[in-house]
């Protein structure tokens, strides 16, 4: 009994030294729920990455390596979030690409920090996820501490002075509108009123009619779309004449089609981390997405896919597949990617990520120039 | 004799209607006391009011020599009076010999550290109280249900078990609600047997009923209630043959 | 003052449709002592089965017009929310009538977090765009405050329904039968009223109200999806409590004080708390007007004085 | 103890003994076998301990007092958030956890007895409705809590938590014995969360066989006849609302200590829901059925969650019911069937709160 429980026991703690050919990496996003449409994006993002590598053949350290997607779904849930990241760790992946969310990936980061695999989240934005001290912790996607930043740029430049600024009491929501709050006070705006609501809400009269008083050239809401539709209506139907500003959860079909009739060509904008996929240094890409998957691209599965090629790259430079071993190739690779040039500062954010300003036309979201 | 409890001019009303009028009686310990009265004379109220259940509006109870404190039910079992209810009131979902059990909180003193680190004196305590419990069930002779869940037991014996759990309390005042409504004559007839020797074990006994051949039968003194007021107060001899609880009973408008 | 004005008109608005869905909860908690914790996701089914009908009225009838295509989304939404209350009635509720008190409350939740899943298996999570047949542009009957039609249908609308169940209770038959059945069910079947029936027609009438309920707040914010009941159906919950459960002109006024509160409340406790608290802290009003009406009035403002059935 | 042993098949009823080490057997086995299939299913064993915590302490209020409470996971953020406050670099302090523990627990317990305090007076449904708002309040406040003064970091949460650190000796940090062979920290982590488990099961069953179990029952069954037996019913509820608290805070702190990371979303009234959904399930006031109702209840999401997916892909060809549905669904149907078909729950042995057998061994007693 007791030899046969320690015999088990090594095998369950016993880890595999052995190289192996193979080598897996992990993807982690919301494949259910709300939100599943964007973490199927992000997830073939990654496929089609190890695809495009495997056909080519890489080679590390002297051995062919054949990559192999491990994917999970977090459900978009922090508790989930650390389950599945444990799933990874114990499937032995050599990297992570992801999570999607930054409430998932903030905890989830601790994990691979401990088991020490490299991550990249292709599209988390909440600045405090590079600023744990973690070496391993990447993302190949502007901050919100950019996006904010930006955002209050284009306000101050082309909307008008007098701000105000909402947001829905989310991670993100308030994240986003915290640093955007800090931008427009420091670049001479005035922030009229800060208001708050919830990610459940639908009636935001009350807090309208309370920006309404202070009579602002530019409303910021921090928040997603199901908010963000109807709030649009509301400030039509209020009669403000403040123009509108989101952030990338304002950036969808979805807010266009939830707003209804209420949205206004020249009055509606949105910002995004990234370039524009028509702007795309690679065209190609969309057109490869489409085809392989037969489905077009969502947001973040060109992210995605540079950062898993990023890491890949990162292996061949230093000849391992063991994060350990390649984390200071990682450290100082420049990957010329579809989205632009993949480089990362000291504290694993993207140097120079690029913000786009979305306008409302023609029923849809137009990069502005 | 000794005086147990004292009534001093009760008064309770609800809305408009005035259910007790100055009531006023006494209690001798020792004696089996009868409180009789027509339906809605206020003989529930009355207990109500002295078992803390309500507060009077006027008036004062002195039990043993003291002030009894209004209101404030678990104080007034402490004090020494124990109830039972008119439609039996048992913990349904506890057994026979769990009911007892609670109705030795108030003379049981375990804290909760002292149960969360089981000390010894909690054990010692908690040993004394299932023995004694039992020891109530054999008194009033359903020991065999001991470990029977109470809502599974006859009527009979549910309204003996609720005797049981109110002398658990170790009264010296035990109020009965009615004890025999519902009962057949079998069972009114060991009831009775009961209730004599609880007096003979030293507990003063203040009953309410209806049955008033039981009550006659029974009690050393009787007080006669209706419309809230007391009519009389004596010996059963005397109240059968008085007037006034004769018109109560069988004449005027609302004959029972 | 126009903000302030218009802050009332806010409160009003939100108000009648708390008051609105409050009244299926207190003919429901009247009649049953049951608080039918499900009652704001039969609120949603309405809307997105209306919606449902919407949408295919619009495919097949285009020319049809605003107001018959929003008729046609409530005479099938309505009916279809009748049937789910008569469904959970029978099916949940009846069996446990003389039951403990914990288990049709825990089965009510039970019931509210099916209905939710059944809604999210049916119509997905996503939040769906609804049609806004009566008209949002806003009208300024004085300048600078703003109210729409649809806001002003919503005022009526609960108005008049509350009035005619006042009547329905008071003035008919059926009122009597149930005044009886809240009395006591087992001695008004003895007098002859059939107490189950009388209970599955209010669960019946009250399903109804949260479907149209439902169509009206729907219709206001555009928007429509399989958690849009929970929100309104607490907050419904705590009118009905403030205004005296159970009694219907305490429904109207419990849902009125509710909105009324949470909209000033909102947009001026920044100023009365020094910029302590802001406009995040909306949703614990009424969670804090509950906890004191039940402390300090337990039966609420119109509610009256009922001795604790013990 | 006795409810889990009598359901092992055949020894259960033949051979207690037998049945008995089996399932101690098992509960110690348990994580290496999990181990066997991964460590994934160690985290979610470890998280079960945690529901099994909360199921025991709900059970407390609900099941023993009869008090519904549907904002439980109010006392279980106020252990997390003490964890966080004073074991993290948050406000730089660090404190051990045998002061985190007891302090969260002790401010758990205080918020019981405030939130217990307004609602003694107040009937069954009124009562769900009220803690259920209470937890709502305790959650906004935790998320708004960062303006003007920052305390709770409002909905970023607060990071880097200490892990849980027993005299010097690291839980988090796995024990190497030799190049080869370790011993995984949530293992570790499982056997610290079963003690507390252990212990928790102990207090609590101690508190049901004694004077003021039986006071809870009798409230909970009839609380007028209560007060007329010289019960002090204020006092108790009271007692009942701190007791059932504490045993959240300590979870709650546990918690903290295991994630890493606390959020306000951590404590949504779905949570009250689901460990509500384990007592009712398992059968309110046995806390044997309570310990099985906790743990099938947070295995079944994640079996469903790792073979469903496969399963319907296989079937269908799609994903027709994600897991996140299926396990709204088991909740939802546990709830509604449990009170209709089986009240008393999955594990109907009556509870009891005297020890008959120990003073009366020697005298008859019937059925």
């Amino acid at each position: 009994m007791k030899k046969t429980m320690i015999a088990l026991a090594m095998l369950a703690f016993g880890t595999v030294h052995a190289q192996e050919m193979v080598v897996k990496i992990g993807s982690s996003a919301p494949l259910t729920g709300a939100q599943a449409h964007l973490g199927k994006d992000t997830e073939n993002g990654v496929r089609l990455a190890i695809e495009d590598a495997n056909a080519k053949g890489v080679v590390v350290g002297g051995k062919k390596v054949k990559f192999e997607l491990v994917g999970e779904d977090d459900q978009a849930d922090p508790k989930q979030g650390t389950a599945v990241a444990q799933r990874l760790v114990d499937a032995g992946v050599k990297a992570v690409i992801g999570h999607m969310n930054s409430g998932t990936t903030i905890p989830a980061s601790r994990i691979y920090n401990q088991a020490g695999i490299v991550m990249i989240s292709p599209s988390a934005t909440n600045p405090t996820l590079t600023q744990q001290g973690f070496e391993n912790v990447f993302r190949v996607m502007a901050h919100d501490g950019k996006q904010g930043p930006a955002a209050a740029k284009f306000a101050l430049s082309k909307l008008g002075k007098k701000v105000a600024v909402i947001d829905d009491r989310s991670a993100y929501g308030q994240g986003l509108a915290d640093e955007f709050e800090k931008a427009v006070k420091a670049g001479g705006g005035t922030v009229t009123t800060r208001e708050f609501t919830t990610d459940k809400a639908t009636d935001f009269m009350t807090i309208l009619t309370k920006v309404k008083s202070q009579n602002p050239d530019v409303i910021f809401f921090g928040g997603m779309d199901p908010q963000g539709g109807p709030m649009v209506k509301q400030v039509k139907q209020l009669g403000i004449e403040a123009k509108f500003l989101m952030g990338d959860g304002g950036c969808t079909p979805e807010l266009i089609k939830l707003a209804g009739d209420a949205i206004k060509e020249g009055s509606a904008f949105c910002t995004q981390p990234g370039v524009p996929l028509e702007q795309l240094p690679d065209q190609n890409f969309k057109a490869r997405f489409l085809k392989r998957f037969n489905a077009e691209v969502q947001a973040y599965s060109p992210y995605a896919y540079d950062a898993t090629l990023t890491v890949i790259d990162a292996m061949k430079t230093a000849g391992s597949v063991e994060p350990a071993k390649y984390l200071p190739a990682l450290k100082k690779i420049q990957h010329k990617g579809v989205t632009g040039m993949i480089k990362f500062d000291e504290k694993g954010d993207l140097k120079d990520g690029a913000i786009t300003v979305y306008a409302f036309k023609a029923g849809k979201w137009e990069p502005l120039k | 004799m000794i005086k147990l409890l004292e009534a001093q001019g009760i008064c309770k009303h609800f809305g408009g209607l005035q259910a007790l009028t100055d009531v006023s009686l006494s209690i001798n310990k020792g004696e089996i006391y009868g409180l009789i009265g027509p339906n809605g004379a206020g003989k529930t109220t009355f207990f109500n009011v002295l078992s803390g259940a309500y507060t009077p509006d006027a008036g004062e109870f002195v039990f043993a020599g003291s002030q009894l404190p209004y209101g404030e039910a678990h104080k007034i079992v402490e004090r020494g009076i124990a109830r039972t209810f008119q439609n039996i009131r048992l913990f349904r979902e506890l057994t026979a010999l769990e009911n007892v059990m609670v109705g030795h909180h108030t003379r049981s003193h375990a804290g909760l550290f002292g149960i969360l680190f089981q000390r010894k004196q909690v054990r010692e305590e908690e040993r004394l109280v299932t023995e004694r419990a039992y020891e109530l069930l054999k008194y009033v002779g359903i020991e065999r249900f001991a470990n029977t869940v109470s809502k599974n037991l006859s009527y009979g014996d549910q309204r003996r078990l609720e005797i049981a759990r109110a002398l658990a309390t170790e009264p010296q005042l035990l109020a009965l609600d009615e004890p025999a409504a519902g009962m057949n004559a079998t069972e009114t007839t060991h009831l009775r047997s009961l209730i004599e020797t609880i007096r003979h074990d030293g507990v003063t006994v203040l009953l309410i009923e209806h049955d008033v051949k039981l009550v006659m039968g029974l009690c050393d003194r009787v007080a006669v209630l209706d419309f809230g007021k007391k009519l009389v107060e004596d010996v059963p001899a005397v109240v059968q043959r008085s007037a006034a609880v004769i018109e109560a009973y069988l004449g005027g408008a609302h004959a029972a | 003052m126009e903000t302030l004005l218009q802050q009332i008109i806010n409160g009003l608005v939100v108000g009648s449709m708390y008051a609105l869905v409050a009244l299926g909860y207190t003919m429901v908690y009247g009649i049953l002592g049951l608080i039918n914790f499900a009652h704001g996701d039969i609120l949603m089914i309405g809307a997105l089965v209306a919606l449902q009908a919407i949408t295919f009225a619009q495919h097949t009838w285009p020319h049809l017009g605003a107001l018959p295509t929003l008729a046609f989304g409530l005479v099938v939404a309505v009916p279809v929310s009748m049937l789910m209350g008569y469904v959970i009635e029978r099916a949940a509720y009846r069996r446990l009538r003389n039951a403990p008190r914990l288990a049709p409350l825990i089965t009510a939740i039970g019931v509210s977090f099916l209905l939710q899943t059944i809604a999210m298996i049916v119509w997905g999570r996503n939040y769906y765009s609804f049609p806004q047949l009566i008209s949002t542009t806003p009208l300024q009957p004085v300048k600078g405050v703003y109210i729409a039609p649809v806001q002003i249908v919503i005022l009526i609308v609960s108005a008049v329904l509350m009035a005619a169940l006042i009547v329905l209770v008071n003035k008919t038959r059926i009122g009597r039968a149930m005044r009886a059945t809240a009395e006591n069910h087992r001695i008004a079947s003895l007098m002859g009223v059939d107490a189950n029936a009388i209970i599955s027609l209010t669960f019946v009438i009250g399903s109804g109200l949260a479907a149209i309920a439902g169509v009206m707040i729907a219709s206001n914010y555009g928007i429509a999806h399989s958690t849009m009941g929970t929100l309104p159906g607490l907050k419904a919950f705590t009118a009905a409590v403030l205004g005296g459960i159970g009694n219907l002109g305490g429904a109207m006024l419990g849902g009125i004080l509710l909105g009324l509160v949470e909209s000033i409340g909102a947009g001026y406790i920044e100023q009365f708390s020094f910029g302590f608290f802001n406009s995040s802290y909306q949703d614990i009003f009424a969670f804090v007007i509950l906890g004191v009406v039940l402390v300090f009035r337990p039966t609420g403002l119109l509610g009256e004085r009922v001795a604790d059935r013990a | 103890m006795d409810e889990l042993v009598r359901i092992v098949p055949y020894f259960g009823t033949h051979n207690p003994k037998v049945a008995r080490a089996i399932v101690l057997a098992l509960i110690l086995v348990a994580p290496i076998l999990a181990l066997g299939i991964g460590p994934a299913w160690v985290r979610i064993l470890d998280f079960a301990l945690l529901y099994v915590m909360l199921a025991v302490g709900l059970n407390l209020v609900v099941g023993f007092a009869g008090l519904l409470d549907l904002g439980y996971i109010a006392f279980y953020a106020v252990g997390a958030y003490t964890w966080a406050f004073l074991a993290s670099p948050h406000f730089g302090v660090h404190l051990p956890f045998w002061i985190v523990l007891p302090l969260g627990a002790g401010f758990a317990a205080l918020a019981g007895v405030i939130l217990g305090f307004p609602v003694l007076r107040l009937r069954g449904d009124y009562l769900a409705i009220v803690t259920l708002g209470f937890g709502e309040i305790v959650r906004i406040f935790m998320n708004n809590l960062n303006h003007p003064i920052n305390i709770t970091n409002g909905p970023q949460g607060i990071n880097m938590l200490d892990s849980l650190h027993i005299f010097g000796w690291d839980v988090s940090r796995r024990i190497v014995i030799t190049d080869s062979f370790s011993i995984n920290s949530l293992l570790l982590y499982y056997y610290v969360f079963l003690a507390f488990v252990t212990l928790s099961v102990i207090l609590v069953q101690r508190l049901q066989v004694s004077r003021i179990g039986r006071a809870w029952a009798a409230i909970r069954d009839d609380d007028l006849a209560a007060k007329a037996v010289g019960i002090n019913v204020r006092n108790c509820k009271l007692l009942a609302f701190a007791m059932g608290a504490t045993f959240g805070g300590v979870a709650g702190g546990l918690f903290g200590a295991f994630q890493g990371f606390v959020s306000p979303e951590s404590f949504s009234l779905m949570e009250s829901i689901i460990v509500l959904a384990m007592v009712v399930f398992g059968g309110m006031g046995n806390i044997g059925g309570v310990i099985i109702g906790a743990l099938l209840l947070s295995w079944l999401p994640e079996v469903l969650r790792s073979y469903a997916v496969p399963m319907q892909t296989a079937l269908f060809g799609q994903v027709l019911l994600d897991p996140e549905i299926l396990r709204m669904l088991v909740y939802a149907l546990a709830l509604i069937f449990m009170m209709l078909l089986r009240p008393s729950g999955l594990m109907p042995a009556h509870s009891r709160y005297s020890r008959p057998d120990l003073v009366l061994a020697n005298k008859r007693v019937g059925p």
